[in-house]
């Protein structure tokens, strides 16, 4: 019983700290990809305490800021609910910290016993998944009804409707994964992608796009960041939090998008396959970590880009054009997995769906459009 | 500035009116001055559907000493003092047919300053009134909403006046701490 | 009606080339527009444009500093420009400046300021008083690292601080100096001249009267050797 | 545990709220919240996220600046309206300069009306760049925008500092001139900068102006007609996205502004949209009117022989400049002495502000944040 236990806590304890460095490196390479999309340098003056070293490109920024954050008073308003307010963080972080060890981040030294204990223990690896990251809702709301304040209030009523509409398209397109491959578990998905990735199929592109989209939605980033908007409602959510609470969320925040760009990249990008896996498994992990971090420049270059969406609208876009694109995007995949002739179905697929896609954004854009000006003389 | 046009067909319409040469601006009293503004936005006469300018003007009583020859030749000086006004000065334009400035007056006594509001006729004078109201203390009759716009409201006094005085230490804020709640206790230091 | 996503991927076509064009363009400094601070700053206060490659130029004004046209080593308060006329004080839009008259030990006013604070707190840098003053004792300094943690001395900024040579004047902003030093010049030069004229005058006028005197000097001797040869018979 | 000491009973009134109102959420917005564009407060009224009620409240910003300028001479007034709409002080140079002249009439040598003409059209590029900057940064793009926005701004403060010596508060116009001439190569760097814009302009167009999210957020959202504009007073560009062709620089013509050739844009919907795209456009008349006076600006003397003490004769004046947010007005009354005896500003950005909560009412508070972005307003104007 002992030996199994420490297996498990071999296996778990350093995915915990693989992902939390990476948490402090990926608040650095946003700033830095920020900033180089805005033309400017980004932090790069952080000098070690006690040393005349100066130029170290910033790169101890993220524990600067960390220190900060501990030393930063941590204050709780006069009418807050007090045991909620210092609740909410723990379960905004905790639950994404879980999901991690559900990924299939196969461990270079793992043996044979750890192997099976993880394949044996998440047969049902997916459903878990989305099981568990459920409960950020209710961590997201909790902190703003907690935080007594009006903009907190409002944050936390827009984020449990966003959230929860945009739980669908994410389940619906990882349904056609799972209907492709027939089980739950991480370790077969990405066993049954090893020859070629679900990403290049017609069905499997198009459950990429709604999954990727529905993930932005689901950690509150960039174009559907309304729980956290700063222009309308200060900060939303976390506008009462300050110190390591703070911090907390953003940890939260960021572990849930590793979290959840490790699934999409073991449904769509075959997990830890990758050229000359086989001669050094220990390359699963670095490929599984690179497809990660693609996904998270796609995000960071989103958000430097993209403004943000107003509540009915991003209401609209979920419920008017990723449900029916991924119902659909459902039973085209259930067509052409039964006639297996890629050649015919493949075609047909792609035509398919990039018609309901044209169908339903016009539908989406009635009276919008760019315009013509005249001028007057 | 002005074409001489612009004011001759006010003054037929209202006899009350009367044209100040100095300052090429029509005086209007307080009674029929939203008659005369309604009358004016009509296409038929100058169309000025655009008020540009709502200004307060404060004009101390001055004494004003004359040499007058009296019947019997000696020179003698007679000081005349000036009643003070405090005026409010509109400049209207027409947007479609890009004519200059009319300049309304309507004159008000200081001691107790009431004018007509013209926001019913020109909504861009709601705000400029208010300030008006606010610095100068002219109270508009008709205007949809007249409060301070600048000052708070607990604010005594109308600070664009000529002679207002400013309160010993005007720096003072009411907030609830230490020895400004003292001073606020022992009643208000600005009467 | 093109697919829904079209506009974003043209911005965000945008935004990648900004991305790779920062690192990959020729003339970088074109692209990244933030400049580094100058840490080189320890070289000496006066060197100002040589110490920070900033954005300082030849005509930016920063607060005002004191003229005077001696040379480095002897009291710059012999030679100093100001003679405590006090315009710049009333003209001061925000009435930062304080003057005192300096008077000698009898009570003359001896036309030099003896107290001339500016309070850079207050001050806004407007350029007022240098266009005011009728003998060019003020100029604008192009100093900006001004800041100290004493908000009541450490910028109430005295006269001996303020008080800089012409020299430092040319090379912070050479060409104004320039021209306000020809002008300078020029004025003296039409003053000498208009005095000289006045002198030249006033002697000619001196003559005509010695001339005039003398004539009539000469005219009335005739009548005075009539009147004494009568008398001493 | 002894109770707390009683908190001293604020002087301040309590507002009771009426049962009518009592299911709505009141959020008083500002004066310091992220968006209100300097010190602003608005009282909403929130029926769940739409707006019910939205009341305006001023004065945070309230310095006073007429009275100031009653007790100080002409000149020592000037530098005070570059602290007016402190993104354009050349723009409000002019607006005063213009009033003071029609006071005396002190003719304006060429060189001066051409570089008058260059500075107030750079200050519209500047104003028009940051402003479409802080309009996106409303709509939540985290600052891209703005940052392109601020490097070309940057460029033109660099070119403002090395003509008058301050990148913002210029103070560089005089009755009669401007204060001292540009310095050598000003003009040819002007001429590369002016050069160079289109391409900036391009790449700004190609990133906002077919984008999904932004014509979704800001098409049909704050609907302003013609006829309701010109009744509330609106000036500027905000006006002419409603359609209505009204230009002082083309009305009045002043200035040389009869000289150079250039088309003024219209908006026919007059919503954020066109606001926000009447800008961009406005932008590229700019450019062509700077192209046109870089090419024919003559030699010469700058400062026309305006007298040593500015001091008018009695007389009441009005001036007014076409400024990058509306009509800039200066009323001035002259009583013979060196110091105005009225002193009025017509703030452009305080009376646009009048149909705010007719626009915002039924919108949701993402809205109105946005609405009042396009309305582009700078608090140093309207509080005065």
């Amino acid at each position: 019983m002992i030996d199994t236990l420490i297996h498990i806590l071999a296996l778990t304890a350093p995915v915990a700290m693989i992902f939390a460095s990476l948490f402090a490196f990926t608040t650095w390479l946003e700033r830095k990809i920020l900033a180089r999309i805005q033309n400017r340098i980004g932090p790069n003056y952080i000098n070690i305490p006690f040393t005349k070293f100066r130029k170290t490109f910033g790169l101890l920024q993220p524990a600067a800021d960390g220190f900060k954050m501990l030393v930063k008073e941590d204050i709780v308003p006069h009418g807050a609910d007090r045991f909620l307010h210092l609740l909410a963080p723990i379960l905004a972080l905790v639950p994404a910290m879980m999901v991690l060890c559900l990924l299939p981040f196969d461990l270079p030294f793992a043996n044979e016993s750890m192997k099976r204990i993880h394949a044996a223990a998440l047969d049902n690896a997916v459903l878990l998944f989305f099981g568990i990251t459920s409960i950020n809702t209710l961590a997201v709301f909790m902190a703003g009804w907690a935080s007594r304040n009006k903009y907190s209030l409002l944050g936390g009523m827009r984020a449990v409707a966003q959230m929860v509409s945009y739980e669908i398209p994410l389940v619906l397109s990882a349904a056609v994964v799972i209907m492709a491959v027939g089980s739950l578990s991480a370790q077969k998905i990405v066993a049954a992608q090893s020859t070629h990735w679900f990403i290049f199929t017609p069905w499997g592109l198009a459950a990429f796009f709604i999954f990727f989209i529905a993930s932005l939605a689901e950690t509150n980033r960039s174009p559907f960041d309304l729980p956290e908007a700063e222009s309308e409602i200060i900060a939303g959510y976390f506008t009462e939090y300050s110190g390591f609470k703070f911090a907390l969320f953003f940890l939260g925040e960021y572990l849930s998008i590793f979290a959840i760009n490790g699934l999409a990249v073991t449904l769509f990008f075959g997990g830890g396959n990758g050229p000359w896996v086989q001669a050094h498994p220990w390359l699963s992990c670095v490929w599984f970590l690179a497809k990660i971090f693609g996904l998270i420049f796609i995000i960071i270059w989103l958000r430097g880009t993209v403004p943000r969406l107003r509540v009915d609208q991003l209401m609209a876009f979920a419920w008017k054009f990723l449900m029916p694109l991924s119902i659909l995007n459902l039973f085209v995949a259930a067509v052409a997995l039964k006639v297996q002739q890629p050649w015919l179905t493949w075609p047909l697929c792609a035509l398919v769906l990039y018609a309901a896609a044209h169908g339903l954004s016009r539908l989406q854009q009635k009276n919008v459009g760019p315009r013509t000006y005249q001028y007057a003389e | 500035m002005t074409s001489p046009a612009l004011h001759e067909p006010v003054l037929q319409q209202f006899p009350a009116t009367r044209w100040d040469a100095a300052a090429r601006a029509l005086i209007v009293p307080a009674d029929i001055a939203r008659a005369v503004a309604q009358w004016l936005t009509q296409p038929a006469n100058g169309e000025f559907d655009y008020c540009s300018n709502v200004t307060g003007v404060d004009f101390l009583p001055k004494e004003i000493k004359e040499k007058t020859k009296n019947a019997d030749g000696t020179e003698e000086t007679l000081t005349r003092t000036e009643p003070g006004s405090l005026q409010v000065v509109y400049h209207l334009y027409s947007m479609r047919r890009r004519t200059g400035p009319l300049v309304l007056k309507q004159v008000a006594p200081r001691e107790k300053p009431v004018a007509a509001s013209l926001t019913p006729v020109w909504r861009s004078c709601e705000l400029q009134e208010r300030e008006v109201f606010d610095l100068f203390g002219v109270r508009f009759e008709g205007h949809p909403d007249l409060r301070r716009l600048l000052m708070w409201d607990e604010f005594e006094g109308f600070p664009m006046r000529r002679d207002y005085v400013e309160p010993a230490d005007y720096e003072w804020e009411p907030t609830p701490h230490g020895e400004v709640l003292e001073k606020h206790r022992r009643g208000k230091v600005i009467s | 009606m093109k697919l829904l996503g079209s506009g974003i991927f043209k911005g965000m076509a945008v935004t990648l080339e900004n991305f790779v064009r920062s690192y990959f363009d020729r003339d970088r400094k074109h692209h990244l527009f933030t400049k580094e601070y100058a840490w080189k700053s320890d070289a000496p206060a006066d060197q100002l444009p040589a110490r920070a490659d900033t954005t300082v130029t030849t005509r930016s004004r920063n607060f005002p500093m004191l003229l005077h046209d001696g040379k480095g080593s002897e009291d710059p308060m012999a030679s100093i420009r100001c003679v405590a006329c006090q315009i710049c004080e009333r003209e001061c839009p925000p009435q930062c400046i304080f003057i005192e008259k300096e008077y000698d030990a009898n009570g003359k006013f001896v036309k030099r300021p003896v107290i001339f604070d500016i309070d850079i707190s207050v001050c806004m840098s407007c350029q007022i008083c240098v266009e005011v003053c009728p003998f060019d004792a003020i100029v604008m300094n192009s100093e900006f690292e001004l800041s100290n943690n004493d908000r009541f001395n450490g910028l109430l900024v005295r006269r001996d601080a303020l008080l800089k040579s012409n020299d430092y004047y040319h090379r912070i902003h050479p060409e104004e100096a320039q021209e306000r030093d020809d002008r300078m010049a020029r004025e003296k030069a039409e003053k000498e001249a208009k005095q000289a004229a006045a002198d030249a005058a006033k002697k000619k006028a001196a003559e005509l009267a010695a001339e005039k005197a003398a004539e009539l000097a000469a005219a009335k001797p005739k009548v005075d050797p009539a009147a004494p040869t009568a008398t001493p018979q | 545990m002894s109770t707390a000491a009683p908190i001293a009973a604020p002087p301040y009134k309590l507002v009771r709220h009426d049962e009518a109102e009592a299911g709505l959420l009141e959020v008083s917005m500002g004066p310091h919240h992220p968006s209100t564009h300097g010190v602003f407060r608005m009282d909403v009224k929130l029926d769940g996220e739409t707006v019910v009620r939205l009341k305006p409240v001023f004065g945070y910003l309230h310095r006073n600046h007429e009275k100031l300028a009653e007790g100080m001479s002409y000149l020592s007034s000037m530098p005070f309206t570059d602290r007016l709409d402190y993104f354009n002080s050349m723009a409000n140079n002019w607006a005063y300069a213009l009033a003071a002249e029609k006071l005396v009439d002190v003719p304006v040598p060429e060189r001066a009306q051409y570089l008058r003409v260059i500075m107030a059209e750079l200050t519209r590029l500047v104003n028009h760049t940051s402003l479409v900057g802080f309009f996106l940064n409303d709509l939540g793009a985290l600052g891209t925008p703005l940052l392109y926005a601020f490097r070309e701004r940057e460029r033109i403060l660099d070119l403002f500092e090395q003509a008058s010596g301050a990148r913002m508060m210029c103070n560089y116009f005089r009755f009669g001139g401007l204060r001292c001439d540009v310095p050598a190569g000003w003009l040819d760097r002007t001429r590369a900068l002016v050069g160079g814009f289109p391409k900036f302009l391009d790449e700004f167009e190609k990133l906002l102006c077919e984008n999904e999210i932004i014509l979704a957020r800001t098409q049909h959202v704050g609907v302003l007609s013609g006829a309701q504009a010109i009744n509330a007073g609106i000036t500027g560009p905000m006006l002419r996205a409603s359609g209505v062709n009204y230009d002082l620089r083309k009305v009045d013509a002043y200035g040389i502004y009869d000289r150079f050739s250039f088309r003024v844009p219209l908006g026919a919907a007059g919503d954020c949209y066109d606001r926000f795209m009447i800008r961009m456009l406005e932008m590229r008349e700019s450019l062509k009117i700077l192209e046109q006076a870089l090419r024919d600006i003559p030699e010469g003397p700058v400062m026309g022989n305006a007298p040593r003490v500015f001091k008018p004769a009695a007389a009441e004046v009005y001036g007014r400049v076409e400024s990058p947010k509306g009509e800039l007005g200066f009323y001035l009354i002259a009583d013979g002495t060196t110091k105005p005896y009225r002193y009025r500003v017509r703030p452009p950005s305080l009376i646009n502000l009048t149909v705010l909560e007719d626009l915002c009412v039924g919108h949701s508070i993402a809205d109105a944040v946005v609405i009042l972005g396009s309305i582009d307003i700078v608090l140093g104007e309207v509080d005065r």
